[in-house]
């Protein structure tokens, strides 16, 4: 079983720790990652804006790449990305005559024999997982979702839609508290962080509110535009809700890195804007 | 072949298609005269034998038509004809009959005129 | 050859079965139906690639049923037939003893379970070359495969000899033999030729084995098997159905799927 | 009346028959069919096959087809017209390439149709038809003619015998007054016949049985209920051996059409059920081995005694044609050594 | 020989504008078996009637022929007229050369040549009819209703008043299905108790009524009129004649804290336990699965308390047969329990409660007694939702049909909580109001207008748990869509409708056909609702549909009206046009081999095997035989059967084959 690696834009720019942290679990989970050979940008949300058959056409030629590589499936970390390349390879393979037209426009021939995995789907495939773990990671946490990881239900067909549980149980595995918390599938305002970072600044600013407000001591997530909203708008966020959110927001590699014992530096926390400590106090697991 | 006239043998189930020939007569629409209709209680009583004596009696085209699935009045009757009709298509087209010759088809009140059109073309 | 005589003489002492079908040899070197009924005549017995008609044809016939119970060397088509005819109550089960020869022994298989395993075992599809056969004629064109088959049914003489050998062929009154009304016209003219042809492939849909003994019966040589190799691909293909594979199976042509394809049905 | 000997080149033959047929008869001699040897309606010699021992079917059909019309009828008003057939329509047949057993069959055949009421038809027919026969350089294990009054070179019920002697020469004898017509109008394609030695060249059958002793057999053997059984056992019931028999004339008839139509002839056996069931449902031969026994019966032991002829001719076809091998050479060696 | 009479009529001049009507008749009159041809205006009028049976009688005709219009029209009315003159009626059949013939084409030769043509083939086909007799089948007047709701009281009830025994089968210990859980009913608000317990009590005091409660059907065999049916009545563990209803064991039964299924799950009971009060029967049933003696062999405390030593502890379940002619299937519907809506903690909060449960906290005989008391800690709600469409109308959750009553009982709860918490402040979510019932689109308004029930046209897409409060988070569209949040004290789900648990298994039981939804499949929807496609079983209620008391009661009387016509006459008389296995003389008996393959032909089950024996006992066959009851004359069968052993009257081989011939020229030949 072969699986190939798509990084994205952001995962080799403002999401380089979500990079950092899953390779170096990976490596120490012994996986290796080889990246689709010459992959491209896919599409985000703004192709399909432009052009349907180019929101088609950037994944098709990914995915076309990787089944040339052999890959059998293909680890998709971005929940944007992810979304796009599982919603390509769902229209393609229902529509014989879109697929032949799309596979010409990119030269590439698609057959959609790699399957799309996102992060949660990689890791809870991976036996085993409890046994790495070193030190747990005993917080109480918020597991963040967002929006594309588990939408359109349909298509991407990963957990329920409405009230998912997977990452829970991921971090329960890890020795985390998962807790049960109203806004797990919210949205954090995604795309408006530039245009209207106003708005961002109050989607998000309620998600850490009921986080803070529910007991978390670190807000959990598996996307790099989450990760962005909740933690570089930080001081909008503050500013709007007149008050301070200490509360940390991290990758999912990066606490499953911190469980397995591997550096800070490694994980590339030293990147957060927030800074990532737990203040002794609250933390539940500091006094067993 | 202006004189040519293909006798058109129609095998009709009693409620759907016989009950469409009789309103596509009440609504006086016109067919041609070359096409007659034998009556059935239910397509799944229309043995494939038929359909042979028929051409071997000198019938030109064949119509075997019923209600469509779900809407027959004994359930399941059209449901075991289509099963023998694809069979028996499939046993025609192998010995080199034309099996345009034999239409099959699930029809309500238009389908006289549609079925005539169908077989005359063919003719 | 001779694990399949001792098994017989065995049997036969034991009065385990009254009676034993399996090959002798006949005239011209071929083989040939016996039926042992002392346990010497065991040593009639033979079993070579000559040994191809499906004995299962006697299970059916009176006089071999009034004999009791029978021990049939069954090849894998007559397995296959035996299961069919069980699917169609014929036969009933512990009512017969099959013995599967299996490279040089032989496999007694007593109930149509033990029947069922064996025959699972094998793979009873076309084989690659009737395959490329059908395939042959679906490439043909229409009028072509008219005139090959008009020309073959032209020879036929209404002998019945395919439907005698044919095992599947039991009805005591075939319809062929229903004059009220007359289906089938007795004269082996060309129309009675096809109607006798045509009704003998449908009624056999979803039922034939593909033993092949109806084309070696046949006097003027017509290639019958490609008939029933078209309905059995078809069968399979459409309805994914296979005859003869066990005792208790519905009939592909009198079961229906709500999804059966009907590409054909305006 | 000693017939006459002359000889003919394999070219004259060829060329005799291109004359039939432009003489407007049809010529029916065995031809190749896939792996079987079978009677057809040949235009030329070359189509002919003369390296086979013996034909699928016989050349019966020449006189007894297997579908053929009696009468044709019209109903008009209410009043029904019957249209005979026109005997003088039939056309004229020479087959050629039968062996000495099936023109010996002939005779057989009419001891059937004309036993009592004369069959115009076929007796029409037969006229019509030319035998031309080739005897036999070879002969398998199913051939017994020798056993049943006939031979290799019999020239019993031939027109003109012919036997192949080597190097494209046949020895061809005139038999009848009909051979001796048509070598008339042959003219000089027949050449003398310089001192051929026929009995070289015929195959060797051995005698098998003798026809009186299987008749006296069979009389006492009517209810050895077992012994049919037992030789039945493998008969599945076709027709396929009264169908190839040269000898068997069962015949059943059917009208066709409606109103109007036609009354056609067409091959029966006595091996089907239908055969013999009654309007009532009774069937005197319900049983395989009882429809087996008439077989034999009415070849070896009825026809003998009612029309003083035998009703088989030893060509060994029914055995050749039986999906199942049912031997009758084996099966009346077993009635002449049955004990009674 | 045949002595065919042809009728050709006019009809008016329908017929003979186009077809030479004179020309037919003379060429019918030539047909070989035709005896007498004639046309004539108007065959169906009474002179044309008395035509052909004075035809019949003065040329003893052996079958008829009227050509006229579609058979569908008037062949009752001519096979009526042939009876009356003394000629079997399925002897006399119609040629449609109306709308078949001379209103589909113009006037001309080919026109009246068709309708020769017509005529010859059913001429043909006439010969070859067969006298047939009618079908009798004796019907057993008793009819058997499964499911005691108010559909199974309904009927049962009318059944009985039509003088028929019934007997009425109830898988609860009491009947009165979802009914008697409700507080009050819409539109008229009337309590729900008061207009049933009347009924149930007039069912278990009904001669004609024989109740079996706690007991489920087993099996059922036959068919319409002639149905067995082998009824389990589940033991009670109790004798129900000595035990006079007075409740001392269940007060002192000491296991109370079982979750009561009337209650839905809101209220508690002891082991042996009544339902509710107005129970009927009023007798106590232990429930084995919580029951200590059950459990552990140890307590009987019932046994010892129980004054007149009613308690049986080694009571086995009871198998009872009887015989009934007709089923009315009246097993209603249940709402949907399960974790369907994770997003609105249903399951998850104790007070986001569904429909029935808010039923039963405002019922006098509920938990709270009638009290509007949230369940987590019993205080009074200041604000509640109640959220519509819970369920229904959401293909993303299986379940795309509406289920009907939500929209009236979502106003009713929110009245009813108005009425008993003046200051409340009730809100609901929806997305259309469907009150299509008569004063049922007032009793919303009335909800809206007077009870100040705050409507808002819009789905909820969350409620989640906030100090105390559970926020339901959703959007007014009527107002742009504007995104609002509501802090509710309680939240009401109006959960969908859906098929009762083991409605799919007894389908099976009486293979009754059903739907995706596992809902029952009428015969037609339209004109036979009440009626399935298995002659002689009805159904009534929600068990075909979700939908509210007066239709359910509608529909029970409409199923009872059905079967009292059934049990109207004694035998049942049914149209000889069945199929029939042929019978031969021996040897052949039949020509069936017996390979039944025809049996999953037939649809209706109606094809049984039968055994032929010789006079010595020994079985010499076994052969198919059709149940006349059972069948209903598709024909299915007949076509399959490969030996043409199994014939339809009516449609038989001879007429099918003789019509084929005739209509292509080949004539019949018979003279």
């Amino acid at each position: 079983m072969k699986t190939g690696f798509y990084p994205g834009c952001s995962m080799k720019g403002s999401a380089r720790e979500y990079s950092e942290s899953l390779l170096a679990v990976a490596a120490a989970l012994g996986r290796d990652l080889p990246e689709v050979p010459d992959w491209n940008c896919c599409g985000a949300t703004a192709a399909h804006n432009l052009d349907p058959d180019l929101a088609l056409a950037l994944p098709a030629r990914i995915l076309a790449a990787a089944e040339k590589e052999g890959m059998d499936e293909v680890l998709v970390p971005c929940a944007a990305c992810y979304s796009r390349l599982s919603v390509t390879r769902h229209e393609l393979l229902a529509d014989e005559a879109l697929r032949r037209r799309i596979s010409g426009l990119v030269e590439a021939d698609f057959r959609g024999s790699a399957r799309v995995l996102n992060i949660i789907e990689w890791l809870a495939a991976i036996p085993g997982l409890e046994g790495m773990v070193k030190a747990p990671f005993a917080r109480r946490v918020a597991c963040y979702y967002g929006c594309l990881l588990v939408r359109p239900a349909g298509v991407v067909n990963f957990d329920r839609p409405e009230e998912p549980q997977s990452m829970d149980l991921l971090m329960k595995k890890i020795g985390a508290e998962p807790l049960d918390w109203a806004f797990k599938t919210e949205c954090c305002g995604a795309g408006f962080s530039v245009s209207r970072t106003d708005l961002v600044a109050k989607l998000s600013g309620l998600i850490l509110e009921d986080a803070v407000a529910r007991g978390a001591e670190a807000v959990i997530v598996a996307c790099p535009m989450c990760h962005l909203n909740l933690d570089m708008r930080r001081p909008n966020i503050e500013r709007r809700a007149g008050k301070k959110y200490h509360i940390p927001v991290i990758y999912i590699t990066q606490a499953l890195g911190l469980a397995m014992g591997l550096p800070a530096k490694k994980l590339g926390l030293q990147r957060h804007k927030v800074a990532v400590k737990f203040p002794a106090a609250n933390s539940a697991a500091k006094d067993i | 072949m202006p004189d040519f006239e293909p006798k058109i043998v129609a095998f009709v189930c009693n409620w759907c298609t016989y009950a469409g020939a009789d309103l596509t007569g009440t609504s006086r629409m016109k067919y041609s005269p070359q096409v007659s209709i034998i009556r059935f209680p239910c397509t799944g009583r229309i043995d494939f034998m038929l359909l042979l004596k028929a051409f071997a009696s000198g019938a030109d085209g064949i119509i075997v038509s019923g209600c469509h699935p779900n809407d027959c009045h004994y359930s399941s009757g059209n449901f075991h004809a289509r099963r023998r009709w694809i069979i028996f298509r499939g046993l025609l087209d192998f010995l080199g009959i034309d099996v345009r010759r034999v239409q099959f088809s699930w029809y309500g009140r238009w389908g006289r005129s549609r079925a005539t059109s169908a077989c005359a073309a063919w003719a | 050859m001779n694990a399949l005589r001792e098994k017989a003489r065995e049997l036969l002492a034991a009065k385990t079965v009254q009676v034993v079908i399996g090959y002798g040899r006949g005239s011209g070197g071929s083989a040939r139906a016996v039926f042992m009924r002392a346990p010497a005549q065991a040593a009639e017995l033979i079993f070579d690639a000559t040994c191809l008609q499906n004995l299962a044809v006697y299970l059916m016939k009176p006089e071999v049923r009034k004999l009791g119970k029978a021990a049939l060397v069954a090849t894998p088509a007559a397995l296959r037939t035996i299961l069919q005819l069980a699917a169609e109550n014929q036969v009933a089960d512990n009512s017969l003893l099959a013995l599967a020869p299996v490279g040089e022994d032989i496999m007694p298989l007593a109930t149509f379970a033990a029947i069922e395993a064996h025959v699972a075992a094998a793979d009873h599809d076309l084989s690659a070359a009737e395959g490329a056969e059908l395939g042959k004629f679906a490439a043909m064109g229409l009028e072509e495969r008219r005139r090959f088959w008009e020309e073959q049914f032209s020879r036929c003489l209404k002998c019945y000899a395919c439907r005698a050998a044919c095992p599947l062929c039991y009805c005591t009154r075939c319809t062929v033999e229903c004059n009220q009304p007359q289906w089938i016209p007795v004269p082996a003219h060309d129309l009675g030729n096809l109607e006798w042809n045509v009704m003998r492939a449908m009624h056999l849909a979803g039922r034939c084995v593909n033993c092949g003994d109806c084309s070696r019966a046949c006097p003027v040589g017509i290639p019958l098997y490609l008939l029933n190799q078209k309905l059995i691909s078809d069968v399979s293909s459409v309805f994914q159905a296979r005859s003869g594979m066990a005792a208790r199976s519905d009939n592909a042509m009198s079961t229906f799927k709500p999804n059966d394809p009907e590409d054909f049905i305006r | 009346m000693e017939s006459e000997k002359r000889s003919i080149e394999r070219g004259a033959l060829s060329r005799l028959v291109e004359q039939w047929l432009s003489q407007g008869k049809r010529v029916l001699a065995p031809m190749h069919s896939g792996d079987k040897v079978d009677f057809a309606w040949v235009t030329s010699l070359d189509d002919v096959s003369l390296d086979h021992v013996q034909t699928v079917q016989s050349p019966k059909t020449a006189v007894f087809p297997r579908v053929e019309e009696l009468f044709s009828f019209r109903s008009a008003d209410g009043r029904v017209e019957v249209r005979e057939r026109d005997l003088g329509a039939l056309p004229e047949i020479v087959v050629l390439g039968l062996r000495p057993c099936d023109a010996a069959a002939m005779a057989a055949l009419g001891a059937i149709f004309n036993w009592d009421a004369p069959d115009r038809l076929f007796s029409a027919r037969l006229a019509r038809t030319t035998l031309v026969t080739i005897a036999c350089s070879r002969a398998d294990e199913h051939c017994f003619c020798t056993s049943v009054g006939g031979g290799p070179g019999a020239v019993a019920g031939s027109d003109i015998l012919l036997t192949d002697m080597g190097q494209g020469a046949y020895l061809a004898e005139i038999v009848s007054a009909k051979g001796r017509e048509a070598a008339r109008a042959a003219g000089p394609l027949f050449a003398p016949a310089p001192g051929m030695d026929k009995e070289s060249r015929l195959a060797t059958v051995a005698k098998a049985f003798s026809p009186d002793a299987i008749a006296a057999a069979l009389e006492r053997m009517f209810d050895a209920g077992g012994f049919w059984e037992e030789q039945s056992r493998r008969c599945v019931g076709c027709g396929a051996c009264a169908y190839v028999c040269p000898t068997c004339a069962c015949f059943d008839i059917q009208d066709e059409g409606g109103i109007s139509g036609q009354r056609l002839r067409c091959w029966d056996s006595c091996g089907f059920g239908l055969f013999t069931l009654h309007t009532s449902g009774h069937n005197p031969r319900w049983l395989q081995s009882q429809r087996w026994r008439q077989r034999l019966m009415h070849k070896f032991a009825y026809m003998p005694e009612r029309q003083q002829a035998l009703g088989c001719v030893g060509c060994g076809r029914c055995s050749r044609a039986c999906p199942v091998d049912m031997n009758i050479l084996e099966h009346l060696r077993a009635v002449a050594e049955a004990k009674p | 020989m045949a002595r065919i009479g042809v009728f050709i009529c006019h009809c008016g001049e329908n017929i003979s504008a186009t077809v030479d009507v004179g020309k037919v008749a003379e060429a019918a009159a030539r047909i070989p078996g035709v005896a007498h041809s004639v046309d004539y205006k108007y065959m169906c009028s009474d002179p044309g009637q008395q035509m052909v049976q004075n035809a019949i009688r003065e040329k003893n005709l052996t079958g008829v022929v009227v050509a006229a219009c579609s058979p569908r029209m008037h062949e009752p009315t001519f096979r009526r007229a042939c009876a009356a003159a003394g000629l079997n009626p399925f002897l006399c059949e119609m040629a449609n050369i109306r709308e078949h013939c001379s209103w589909v084409h113009e006037k001309g030769d080919a026109t009246t040549e068709k309708a020769i043509d017509i005529v010859r083939t059913l001429v043909a086909k006439v010969k070859k009819n067969k006298a047939l007799q009618p079908i009798k089948v004796p019907v057993t007047k008793v009819a058997m209703v499964i499911g005691g709701g108010i559909a199974g009281i309904q009927a049962s009830l009318d059944i009985a008043n039509a003088g028929h025994r019934v007997i009425l089968v109830e898988r609860e210990p009491s009947i009165g299905g979802h009914m008697s859980q409700l507080s009050e009913t819409f539109p008229t608000l009337d309590c729900s108790q008061c207009i049933l317990t009347p009924r149930m009590v007039e069912v278990a005091q009904h001669a004609n009524i024989t109740l079996h409660t706690y007991s489920e059907l087993e099996s059922l065999e036959g068919f319409i009129g002639n149905f067995k049916a082998r009824i389990r009545k589940k033991a009670r563990s109790l004798d129900e004649k000595l035990c006079t209803g007075c409740g001392l064991c269940a007060q002192k039964c000491p296991t109370r804290r079982i979750a009561s299924e009337f209650d839905a799950g809101l209220g508690l009971r002891p082991a042996i336990y009544v339902p509710f009060p107005q129970a009927v029967p009023n007798k106590p049933v232990i429930d084995r699965e919580h029951c200590t003696y059950y459990l552990k062999g140890k307590c009987r405390l019932c046994e010892k308390v129980c004054p007149t030593q009613a308690i049986r502890f080694d009571q086995e379940d009871e198998i009872v047969e009887v015989d009934v002619g007709a089923v009315v299937l009246a097993t209603g519907f249940d709402i949907k329990h399960s974790d369907f809506f994770p997003e609105y903690g249903y399951g998850k909060h104790k007070d986001v409660i569904d429909g029935l449960q808010f039923e039963r906290l405002a019922s006098a005989s509920g938990p709270t007694l009638g009290e509007m008391r949230r369940p987590s800690d019993g205080k009074v709600p200041e604000t509640v939702v109640f959220v519509a469409c819970a369920g229904s109308r959401d293909p993303a959750k299986g379940i795309e049909y509406c289920s009907k009553i939500c929209c009236m009982y979502t106003a009713k709860h929110a009245m009813l909580y108005k009425h008993k918490v003046h200051h409340g402040k009730p809100y609901v979510f929806y997305m259309d109001i469907r009150a299509g019932g008569k004063m049922y689109e007032e009793f919303v308004r009335r909800a809206m207008e007077e009870d100040g029930v705050q409507y808002v046209r819009g789905r909820v897409s969350r409620i989640f748990e906030r100090n105390g409060k559970l926020v339901v988070k959703g959007a007014d569209t009527l107002l742009g869509a504007r995104p609002m949040e509501i802090e509710a004290d309680m939240v009401v789900l109006a959960t969908a409708g859906v098929a009762q648990a083991g409605a799919e298994e007894l389908a099976q039981k009486l293979h009754v056909s059903y739907d995706a939804h596992k809902f029952y499949a009428e015969a037609h929807p339209k004109l036979r609702p009440v009626e399935t496609n298995t002659a002689g079983i009805f159904l009534a209620g929600a068990c075909q549909a979700p939908k509210d008391i007066p239709e359910s009661v509608a529909q029970a009387s409409g199923a009872a009206a059905k079967v009292a016509a059934l049990f109207s006459q004694a035998e049942l008389v049914r149209e000889p046009l069945i199929a029939v296995v042929d019978r031969q003389a021996p040897p052949l008996y039949s020509s069936c081999v017996g390979c039944f393959l025809c049996q999953s032909a037939c649809p209706y089950q109606a094809i049984e095997k039968e055994e032929i024996r010789g006079r010595d006992g020994q079985l010499l066959k076994t052969v198919a035989k059709v149940n006349p009851g059972l069948c209903q004359g598709c024909g299915t069968c007949v076509a399959f059967c490969r030996t043409k052993s199994i014939d339809i009257q009516g449609f038989s081989h001879e007429q099918v084959h003789a019509e084929v011939l005739a209509l292509l020229n080949r004539g019949d030949r018979d003279a």
